[in-house]
Order: structure tokens, then C-alpha cells, then sequence
């Protein structure tokens, strides 16, 4: 793990300065102690991959409910009550034995916090996104996941200010399955395109 | 910026580590540092993202994720007028010496509550402006060799490269420092551009593959 | 190796800093440094460049230029089998614990210097391959978008970018760790290329400059 | 000075591994102390910009030579006697009014040493490295050499095994001095390309 940037431990000086500067802020009248709190909560407790694992049942349930989060991501996520903070405009993309989608962002770590969350310290590792656009099926070997030559590849580097989130397949055995019962099967590993779902070993 | 933000593509950073059980936050101070930014209503001037791409390149690389949140916050407020570097030395100083020590507050708590109430965080909805986007889906277009000094979305491995329109967005700001020349307005046509994995990468591609990114047309020239 | 040592072009490392009265050395020991890794004839497995090149990126950005070496000095003889790194740490920690301790010396002075001294370094020839050039002065030519993994001398900001043949210097060794594709042989025709400032950077370059590269003919297309 | 990377004062561990390493090689018969001291002292005291200096005296006053030193650099350099341990073959570059040549590494820090002994620290710089390739001029302005627009400027990146020397014009002014008076006009700075030699304030 000695190589992951955000393990790496800090030094006492950040959360030094953060405290000053939170208490200057708060002086200021700029911000207060409870607004931060609240933001914490949020990504804390009701913001996470639950949020994308609900779009991704409904998708794979309701055809209509595909149809319009295909074409237009943010008002289909919307309708379940996932806007966000950011608002951003989500591009989803759908997964088919052919095609498998994984998304990276290699300038900065954007990620569809709306759906999914804060984004795991991987997602934001330099090692990802140096190599996911130049090396994608090295790099999801990594993952466990390898892809036959069969299926292309697309990486989508979230460079501008929209945000993209990968439907995934869905898998096999789950015919019978309520939209309640799928939304428990989705990872955010899959909504980000570095993993597969695996049919479940009922 | 050519900076060192923009990697994709690099070699020597080694395999993608996963940490297991990996926690939101590793230390009391990111949540705080998150929450600050995204409570906080003064804008960073320039962006965040400059700031941090601005980093000595040796502190980038050595800085966590929320390290460079908190530098580029810090920056960008004392940028902003709202704080002064003094200012922060001195409450650090304070609290260095007398941890438990009681900080001032504000005299209208009301007021800053009522204020922070209605500054809602207006969504970036794609902008209307009557823009004609210039390319269909298919077409072949070259992303221009621009090497701008400040903050640009136009990453390094696609300059001069050759790639399809995949996809067209709407019309959507640009977000770099300086308009690429010839462009007079930041309302551009966004779209989706196809490039093959052997088009960036030569003969060391993977096959079957191919990388998708974001580009204004202001990026691109017609092949 | 599209690595942190291949920064040509970038951006981001501020103005070009020079120190008055700058003295040869900063410390001692990156006088023996210099002397360790000149006088000791132990070649360096894959190349000392190698070594320095593959060092995590934040460490090669925060270190200096002698750390750099004694990086690659120590890593090289470790993997040449000369030294272990345990050697080298109890050696460490006894001279950290007693600064003055008399350290072992070899059992035969004189059979040493014997042997260093009829070790004389051959200077690098232009190798005499007969092989013809492709290129003649003036010839237009690609540089090929390579990506290797290992060492290579075709720096990122050239590739794909097209120049002229300015001078031919004779058959010279590649020096890149792997043949690019459809090479047969390492001895080599090497050419300067001219590349136009216009076309390495684009609208962005300065006008009346250009730059001068040191080309294998194996890194080059004809146009 | 704060950014330049060789001025980084360097922990004692450096000075300690250091130490430790020439003991070991030393023991074992790979090196001896005197070795070293030879190297070190030959850098120090013997190979310097003084050798390039007369390369560059003998070239303004004897044509013929300098025919031969930029036709074939290594060949003339070593009729001096500076053949130096790297044995390099070396290219001299020529200034005149229209054209003026400036010489980098960007892959590593490559230098004449036969003829200049070793990098200043501003050459071996990140900034130096990164920036001459893409504004030369804004760089050796920096260095206070404005060049007109009418010069064309040549960088020239050392990427192979072949190393570069400017041979500068030379200032007016001194059309009646001899070679040994001309040795002490010549600057480290001028041959790297960064400089231009003023006419001596006589």
C-alpha cells in the first residue's frame, strides 16, 4: 500500500491549518461549524453508490427507465431524487457483451459524486489515471477483470464538466429478481467500469 | 498548463493499489477540508483546479488528495480577500500553543446562517446560446497542438491526434484560462471524440480499445 | 519510458534560478559520489539513466542531482552482485553509531591497483556497421509515435511531429532498451532533425527558433 | 534560490550512505580512496570551462582550425589534449549574426565535460530542462541575452550520446589580440549558448 497517495500519512501541520482556518471562517461569518457539518453528513450517510445502484436497478428493470437515462442522465437520475450538490450533467453508458465502459479522469479525479459518492483513493491514484487511457486492459487485469479480445474497450476521461457513470450488465440469474432485490448486486466498482457482476450464488 | 497534473499516459507511477476496507476519510481534518469547500460561497479565483495544478510539481506529486484541496482553498481565499496569510499563521500559532484555546465568533450567527440560506448552488445548466455545432457524429477531426500556459481541458496525449465525433453534448462553456485562437465566445458545441487507441499510443496500443474525451470544438479542426 | 525525466516542454517549474558563486559541490560527499561513480568500474545493469528514470516520480522530482546518482550507483551494484543492500545498511548503522570506526580494508592493495589500472574506458567510437543511411540532408521525415516501456531517447515532445534532416552523424548504437519495431540491428545511421518551433508547439511557440534533435534513423518515417 | 534543486540541502542520510558505500567498494576491492580522489580532483582542478576556453581562442585565430573543430569536434578538441575520461564525441556549433545555438538536455542533464567540466546547477534544473525546447527566448532573457527577432535561435536537445558546444562569435574589439589574450574572454556561459561575449571594456 506504500505507493497509494492518500494513505500516505500527513503531517500534524494540515490538520493544524485546517482548524485555524475552518475557525477563521467561521469568525468571518463565511461559513459555520453546522453547514460543514452538514456537508460531511451528506457525503457521509445519504450520498454514496447506493444512489447509483437504485438508477441501475430501475434501468434494469423498467425499459422507459433505460431509455431516458440513456439520453438524458441527469433529469432520469433526478427522478429518483439524486441531484446533487454539483447538479452536474451525468452521462451514462451501457455496458453490452461487446462493449465494456471505464471511466477515468486523468487531469484531475472528477467522478459522479451524485451517484456515487466520494471516490475511492484508487480512482484518484496517479498510477490510475496515468495508465487507464494508454494500458485499460493491463490496468483492469489488476481489477480481476479480463476482458476477452472479443469485447473493445473504451476508456472515457471525464476532462470537461460532465460526469460519466457505466450501467452495467446485468447479470445472469437475476430474471426473476424485483428492482429492490437488484439494487443490493450493484458495486460501484461496476458503475465506475472496473468491474463485472457476477451472478448471485443463490 | 503542461503540468503535472496532466498524466495520462505516463509510465513510473507503478500498479493501482487498492486499499482494503478503505475508509471516506483517512484523518479528522479531510472531512473538514471537504466541508469547507463545499460550504464555503467564496469562489476560488482562477478555479480550484489551478491552484492546484500550480503546485510545485515536486509537492503535487507528494501531496494527498486532500492536501492539495486544503492548499488550493487556502490559496484561493487569501487570493479572494477573504483571509490574509498573517491571519492563518497567527490562529495557527495560537492553537500550536494552546490547543483548547476558545477561538472568536461571529456577532450575528443569524445573519451568517440567513446569508448562507440563500445562496443556493445554482446547478451548471448547458448553456442556450445559439451556437450551430460545426461537426456530425462520424465525422473525422484533429485535436489542435495548443499548449496554453494556463488551465486547459486539453490533455497532452491527444495533441495532434486524429479522431471521431461520437457524441455531441449541446453547448457548454469552456472551461480553459484563454480561448484557443480563432474562438470568440466560450459557448461552444461539446462532443465526444472516438480516438483509436493506436492513433495515441503507435505501435505500443492495446488492441481493441480506444479512448473517448470530451472536446470543445474550439479544440478541433476539421481532417 | 514516457517517464518524469522526459519533461521537455513542460510547464510549471517556475524561472530559471541561478545561484551566485555557485561552488562545485554543496557537501562532501557528492564529491565521492562523483568519484565513486566515475572511478569504479562496475558497469550499471540497464544503465544508470535507467535507474534514475524509474525512481518513484516524487522522489526523482525531490531529489538532487548527486542523490539522483547515488540512487543509481547503489541500485546498480546491488543488481550487478557487488554489494547487498543489507551490507550497505549494517555498514551504515555501525558508521551511524560509531562516526570514527575503522572499516575493513582489502587483503591485497597492490592487486587492486593492478587491476584498476589496466582497465582503461574505451572511448565511444562511431560504430563502423555497413549500413547505408536512408536520409539525406534536406529530406523531410515523421518522428514515430513510439510509447516503450523502457528507456528510450525519443522524447515525448517530438513524436508524431515532422522535421527536416540537418546533418548526418554516422552509425551510432541506439541506446533505447528495446529495438523500436522493424529495427534488425542497434548500429544505426543518427541524423540531427531540425523541427520548426511552429510545429512542436503550435500557435503557442516562439517565432524565429527551432529545435535540433539527435535522431536514429529508427525513430523516423519518411514524409 | 529556493527553487533550484541542487541547492536542497540534503539530509544526512545522503552523506552517511555515501560514507557506507566507498568503505564497502573500497573492502572489497572494487575501488580504491586514491581512485576517487583522482576523479574528484581531476574535475575540480583540471577539467573546466578553462579547456573549452582554448578550443574557442585557437578557432578565432586559426582558420584552419577552425575548419576542423566543426567538422570534426572530438578530432580537433583533442589536438589540445582534451580528450576527456568520457571520450564523447562532440559537436561545436557555430554562432554568427544570424544564428544562435543554445544547448539542453531535456531527457537528463548531458554536458561536454572534456571541455566544460561539470553542469552548473542551472542546467541540470527542472526549469531549464522543461522550458528551453518551448521559449528559448524568454529563457535567455532571464539570462539578460535579448536576442533580436532577425537571430533565429537553435536549441539543441543532447538526447543521443553525442555532446554540443557553442563556439560563440567573437566580440568585437579584440581584432589585435593574440590567442592567450583572447583565452580569459571566453565564459562557461557563452559556450553553453546562453551568453554572447561583450567586447572587452578596455
Amino acid at each position: 500500500m506504500s505507493r497509494h497517495e492518500d494513505t500516505v500519512p500527513s503531517g500534524p501541520d494540515a490538520a493544524l491549518r485546517t482548524r485555524a482556518l475552518e475557525s477563521l471562517l467561521v469568525e468571518k461569518g463565511l461559513v459555520t461549524t453546522e453547514r460543514i457539518d452538514e456537508v460531511v453528513n451528506m457525503y457521509e450517510n445519504d450520498v454514496g453508490p447506493l444512489n447509483g445502484a437504485r438508477v441501475v436497478a430501475r434501468a434494469w428493470t423498467d425499459p422507459d427507465y433505460r431509455r431516458r437515462l440513456l439520453e438524458d442522465g441527469r433529469a432520469a437520475i433526478a427522478e429518483l431524487g439524486f441531484s446533487g450538490r454539483e447538479g452536474a450533467e451525468i452521462v451514462v453508458l451501457e455496458n453490452t457483451p461487446e462493449v465494456h465502459n471505464v471511466v477515468v479522469c486523468t487531469l484531475c479525479s472528477c467522478y459522479p459524486w451524485q451517484v456515487l459518492g466520494l471516490p475511492p483513493g484508487w480512482y484518484k491514484s496517479y498510477a490510475y489515471r496515468s495508465r487507464l487511457v494508454r494500458e485499460p486492459r493491463a490496468v483492469l487485469k489488476e481489477f480481476d477483470l479480463h476482458l476477452p479480445d472479443s469485447v473493445e474497450v473504451r476508456v472515457w476521461d471525464s476532462n470537461s464538466d460532465l460526469r460519466y457513470m457505466v450501467l452495467p450488465e446485468r447479470p445472469g440469474g437475476t430474471e426473476g429478481f424485483t428492482e429492490e432485490a437488484l439494487v443490493p448486486l450493484v458495486t460501484r466498482d461496476a458503475m465506475i467500469g472496473v468491474a463485472r457482476l457476477d451472478s448471485p450464488s443463490t | 498548463m503542461d503540468g503535472i497534473h496532466d498524466m495520462g499516459g505516463m509510465h513510473g507511477f507503478g500498479p493501482v493499489v487498492r486499499e482494503e476496507d478503505e475508509p471516506l476519510f483517512h484523518h479528522e481534518w479531510e472531512r473538514r477540508v471537504l466541508g469547507i469547500a463545499v460550504a464555503t460561497p467564496v469562489p476560488v479565483p482562477g478555479g480550484s483546479r489551478n491552484n492546484i495544478e500550480n503546485m510545485d510539481p515536486a509537492h503535487y506529486l507528494s501531496s494527498t488528495y486532500y492536501e492539495k484541496w486544503l492548499h488550493s482553498r487556502v490559496k484561493g481565499l487569501i487570493d479572494a480577500g477573504a483571509l490574509t496569510a498573517n491571519e492563518l499563521e497567527t490562529r495557527m500559532a495560537l492553537l500550536r500553543k494552546r490547543p483548547d484555546a476558545e477561538t472568536p465568533v461571529h456577532p450575528d450567527p443569524d445573519g451568517v446562517r440567513a446569508d448562507l440560506a440563500s445562496r443556493g448552488t445554482a446547478p451548471s445548466t448547458p448553456s442556450q446560446a445559439d451556437v450551430r455545432p460545426q461537426y456530425q457524429e462520424g465525422d473525422p477531426v484533429l485535436a489542435l497542438n495548443l499548449h496554453p500556459e494556463g488551465h486547459t481541458r486539453l490533455p497532452r496525449y491527444v495533441r495532434g491526434k486524429t479522431g471521431t465525433i461520437a457524441r455531441f453534448y449541446g453547448i457548454h462553456d469552456l472551461q480553459d484560462a484563454e480561448l484557443p485562437r480563432g474562438c470568440v465566445r466560450r459557448e461552444q458545441p461539446l462532443y465526444a471524440v472516438r480516438f483509436a487507441s493506436r492513433e495515441l499510443w503507435g505501435e505500443c496500443a492495446e488492441a481493441g480499445s480506444a479512448v473517448y474525451l470530451d472536446m470543445w470544438e474550439g479544440y478541433l479542426e476539421p481532417v
